[in-house]
């Protein structure tokens, strides 16, 4: 690792703006750690340190922009609420979207029952159900991605 | 009502409580629930608790404060019972009902309780009833200016109207003589109405520098209560304690004895259940009157632990099974000792602005006699959203001094870098003469800082 | 002998004891000089105190060992008194000597006693002398393998040589039945001379199961001793402690009394000072027999100091100054609740391999009843060259139900990353059956590692 | 991983402006943490650093290998021991070197006192003594840097 590269490895830790950076190569390893963060870019972007426990704890899943695709074409319709979620207006018929449907904005996706109170999610964009990401009956959280649209 | 076990309890709060309550389930081989907001995903309840579940965005109103949101929360994870903390949604009797209307055991008073609580001027009426000691002041709600000009000039000023709905200071104004009295009355009826939705104001004598005091119960739902002693809570900036203790210094044993037992009738009669604080004024010539009660598990319950050795949390829970309290309580009630509370807070020691932002590096002191009740750890981030405590240092001594100086030696070894803490505030005031010989009142950290 | 007040005390030690004594000296309000190898340049002992002195590469015989390094540094900071903590030159009376004779104060017991405790087979004969239930085993040292088969007949097999200056199993050999006497007297009483330059041997009674049981005492200057009551020790690995508590399940209250009784007075007589450990056997009918007296603070003290409330480390240092005993204890000596301390190894928990290295993840437990004693931090690293020792926790409950409950709660909320510790193994042992119900003896970690 | 190196490692951590940098080349490992690395915030309120503590302790100095100059032609003569430092044998005595003097192997430097003995410090190599870092009669710790020695 010359100096050179090492450079190189704290610009990357500049733009990625991470606070500390750690690199092994074969027996050579760097480790960088930078000084001036804002507070905003701390909670969106730091990985979990100690709380790298977050993310271990299985039954902790992370909700919101931490779950956008990469791939840009692509929407995640997340929960806007806590509840159980059902993919029909009820157990017997058929569920309101299928993977591969065509919907457009206000369309009914999903029911989240919340308190006894059945709420209605509807699809915000036009696009393809590319997946449904959650199972019928199944608990979600706040911010849990439901589907994933493809625009087209 | 038999005694249950809950198997799953969730936690509707954040911070070092929500760890605290975490703990004393994990004590009691209950199964935790932590809910969160967008802003605390990698707090410690998160880390610590069996399951969490993300409740919505920073902001209290739409996670911590969202009632829909928790109980729906905790019917997915199928608990048994919700532990509520303090603050957000602690004293709320509507929060309560839900809760028990969903089929879900609120661990605190019943909300006919809370409510009676929650109405400062029927708690006030209530105890008086009672024979506890309350300050001279209006008999109930005052009807009008005229009213309360007959009862201040019954009593002799200065006065103080306050809110029945009311904490924190809002709808209340203190009148130093008869001039005054109608405008400073509708200035305070106005400013209830806006914060409380009641517009209703009563009035007692104001003490111009008392010491506060409050005393510790526990109530079991068979009409047993026990008074855990009190706390001296006079260090205080704005209304916010900075720093508590107990015993007091102030009281004496017989205050002690008299004020338990009259409080333990009392509160038995009220049908008060689980924990909650008695908060009392105490006058230049040493008199305790009653001020309110706080139907919820205090911040600075540590300091009763340690000295009565007694696990409030714990015992809320088992109070909440239908156990009785004297199945929970390990033996007769003896104080032992003395402990002292300091709240250190993510803020300018200085101006006292807020301090958020991340913890770069992070030593909790450790050794004999120290407690330490936090959710931060090394590179931890405070969030902007909620209040700035970031650790409860507590002490224990076989006496005061020795609690005063093991705290000294804490927080000499207490390292917080990164942000700001109030540390150096706590070692101005542990440092203080008047401190250390206990000759203080409400009015200490303002001296302190002029 | 009057009262002084040290200035200024050297504390020849490192890791969580010289923490410890740092603690102790900031309390009462005394500075402290840290001593350190280059090794131990960024250990919390060295941040901690008010002055720090490097004495010596990593190797202890050159460093925490060097007596010349550490007086001459005792010295030119111009100390007081000097803490040896524990191990290292603790017991050491010619370093005490050298202290004494430099008029430096040495925190505990004089010279000549620590001689008299160090030969095992002299304090197991003043001891007797004084009444104190020893073993059946020879009066004094072993002139011949003779004068041994003749001993051993007499109290029946099987018995147990050891060496007279011995300590850690060397020179120990258990002697099933006289065939294997005389070849086994040999080994021992060379293995004797070679660790301890000194062939003596003597003998006793050998129990298979016995329990580790201890008193801890307290002595000041004008003969007054305090026994503050027993700790049960029996969890053990290769006579390394892994978990005590106090009190002892097995102790029953007559016996405590009994045993305190007359330790106090053979205390009194032996001339001791300062604190101190007298370590007893258990056989199976429960009958307590002396082994040894330990001359320093034991690393098991926090056990103590939970369920008396009494700070033995600041006990030693103001009978250090002349304090007398009842103006340094807080009142009549009372027990209450019980105390588990579990010791936090950098070690592989199946492999009992040492696990040095950095500490890249550090979260210490908190809450009620939980105390930590550590030098170690975020980012810190365990060095390859001392004992395996990351911290002690501490849990104190009102009995021993809770305490044990809130150590596993404890182990599971603390958080070591980037080594290896022994707190899977304390999880093991809490969780057992035989553990809970206190059915156990110094066998129960080979049983359960089976 | 030369001095120069170093010194170049360090020049980049300044003029980066991060808060700790640490290098390992196979067996050669370095770690830098700036001193004046704290924000705004920590300047007025924060105690030092926690780790790197030692070195902001004043009482505390770092010896040995730590301490070893840039330049590669000088040398730092240690203290061996714990002890107070005398520049000369006795307090009417010369001292034993002066800067700017040439010494050779075994040429006594001065003496530390330890436990009431007199302990001659002997130069090791060849050189000039270039200064002379501690004062007469200051106590000094195990590998405390006294003399810099210039190779000629």
């Amino acid at each position: 690792m010359t100096v050179d590269e090492i450079r190189e490895l704290i610009q990357l830790a500049r733009e990625t703006g991470v606070a500390e950076l750690e690199v092994q190569r074969g027996d050579n390893r760097a480790r960088i750690r930078l000084a001036g963060f804002t507070t905003h870019q701390e909670i969106a972007a730091s990985p979990p340190p100690f709380p790298a426990a977050a993310a271990a704890t299985p039954s902790v899943s992370e909700p919101s922009q931490e779950t956008q695709p990469a791939d840009p074409n692509l929407t995640l319709v997340k929960s806007p609420i806590v509840g159980t979620f059902y993919e029909g207006p009820s157990p017997d018929a058929p569920p309101f979207v299928r993977i591969g449907e065509r919907v457009q904005p206000g369309k009914v996706l999903c029911i989240i029952e919340s308190m006894k109170l059945m709420n209605e999610i509807e699809a915000e964009t036009s696009g393809v159900i590319e997946s449904k990401l959650v199972i019928n009956g199944q608990p979600v959280e706040y911010g849990e991605a439901l589907f994933a649209v493809r625009k087209v | 009502m038999p005694s249950v076990r809950f198997n799953k309890v969730l936690i509707a709060n954040r911070g070092e409580i929500a760890v605290r309550v975490i703990a004393a389930c994990k004590e009691l081989g209950i199964q935790t629930v932590a809910v969160y907001s967008e802003a605390d995903r990698y707090s410690s309840h998160v880390r610590f608790a069996d399951q969490a579940i993300c409740i919505g965005p920073a902001k209290s109103a739409r996670s911590y404060l969202d009632q829909a949101s928790i109980v729906s929360a905790a019917e997915i994870t199928n608990v048994d019972a919700i532990h509520p903390g303090y603050g957000f949604l602690s004293e709320n009797a509507g929060f309560a009902e839900v809760c028990e209307s969903s089929g879900i055991k609120f661990i605190g008073p019943s909300p006919r309780v809370i409510r009676l609580m929650g109405v400062k001027e029927r708690a006030r009426a209530f105890m008086r009833e009672m024979g506890v000691p309350v300050l001279p002041g209006s008999e109930g709600v005052l009807n009008s200016p005229e009213e309360a000009l007959e009862t201040a000039e019954s009593i002799g000023y200065p006065v103080i109207l306050k809110a029945s709905a009311g904490g924190g200071g809002r709808g209340m104004r203190i009148v130093n003589g008869p001039g005054e009295l109608a405008g400073l009355f509708a200035q305070a009826q106005q400013e209830a109405g806006a914060a409380f939705s009641s517009p209703d104001l009563y009035l007692e004598k104001y003490l111009a520098a008392p010491r506060h005091i409050e005393f510790q119960l526990l109530a079991d739902e068979y009409g047993d209560v026990e008074i855990l002693g009190e706390r001296e809570c006079s260090i205080q900036r704005r209304h916010q304690k900075l720093l508590e203790e107990s015993p007091s210094l102030a009281v004496t044993d017989e205050q002690r004895r008299e004020i338990s037992a009259v409080l333990r009738k009392a509160i038995a009669a009220s049908g008060y259940t689980s924990a909650g604080t008695v908060e009392f004024l105490m006058d230049e010539t040493g008199k305790l009157t009653f001020m309110e009660v706080n139907a919820r598990v205090q911040v600075e319950h540590p300091v009763t632990e340690f000295v009565t050795g007694i696990d409030i949390v714990k015992s809320q829970i088992r109070i909440a099974q239908g156990e009785r309290l004297r199945d929970i309580l390990p033996g007769p009630l003896e104080l032992r000792g003395h402990a002292i509370e300091c709240r250190i807070n993510a803020e300018n020691p200085d101006t006292f602005q807020p301090s958020p932002g991340r913890i770069t590096g992070f030593h909790l002191p450790g050794g004999i006699g120290v407690r330490v009740d936090t959710w931060a750890y090394t590179d931890c981030v405070i969030p902007p959203y909620y209040d700035s405590l970031v650790a409860k240092l507590i002490t224990y001594g076989s006496d005061r001094q020795e609690a005063i100086r093991r705290m000294q030696r804490a927080l000499s070894m207490f390292i917080v870098e990164g942000i700001y803490t109030s540390i150096p505030l706590h070692q101005r005031i542990l440092a203080d003469p008047d401190f250390q010989a206990g000759r203080f009142d409400t009015g200490f950290i303002q001296r302190l800082l002029k």
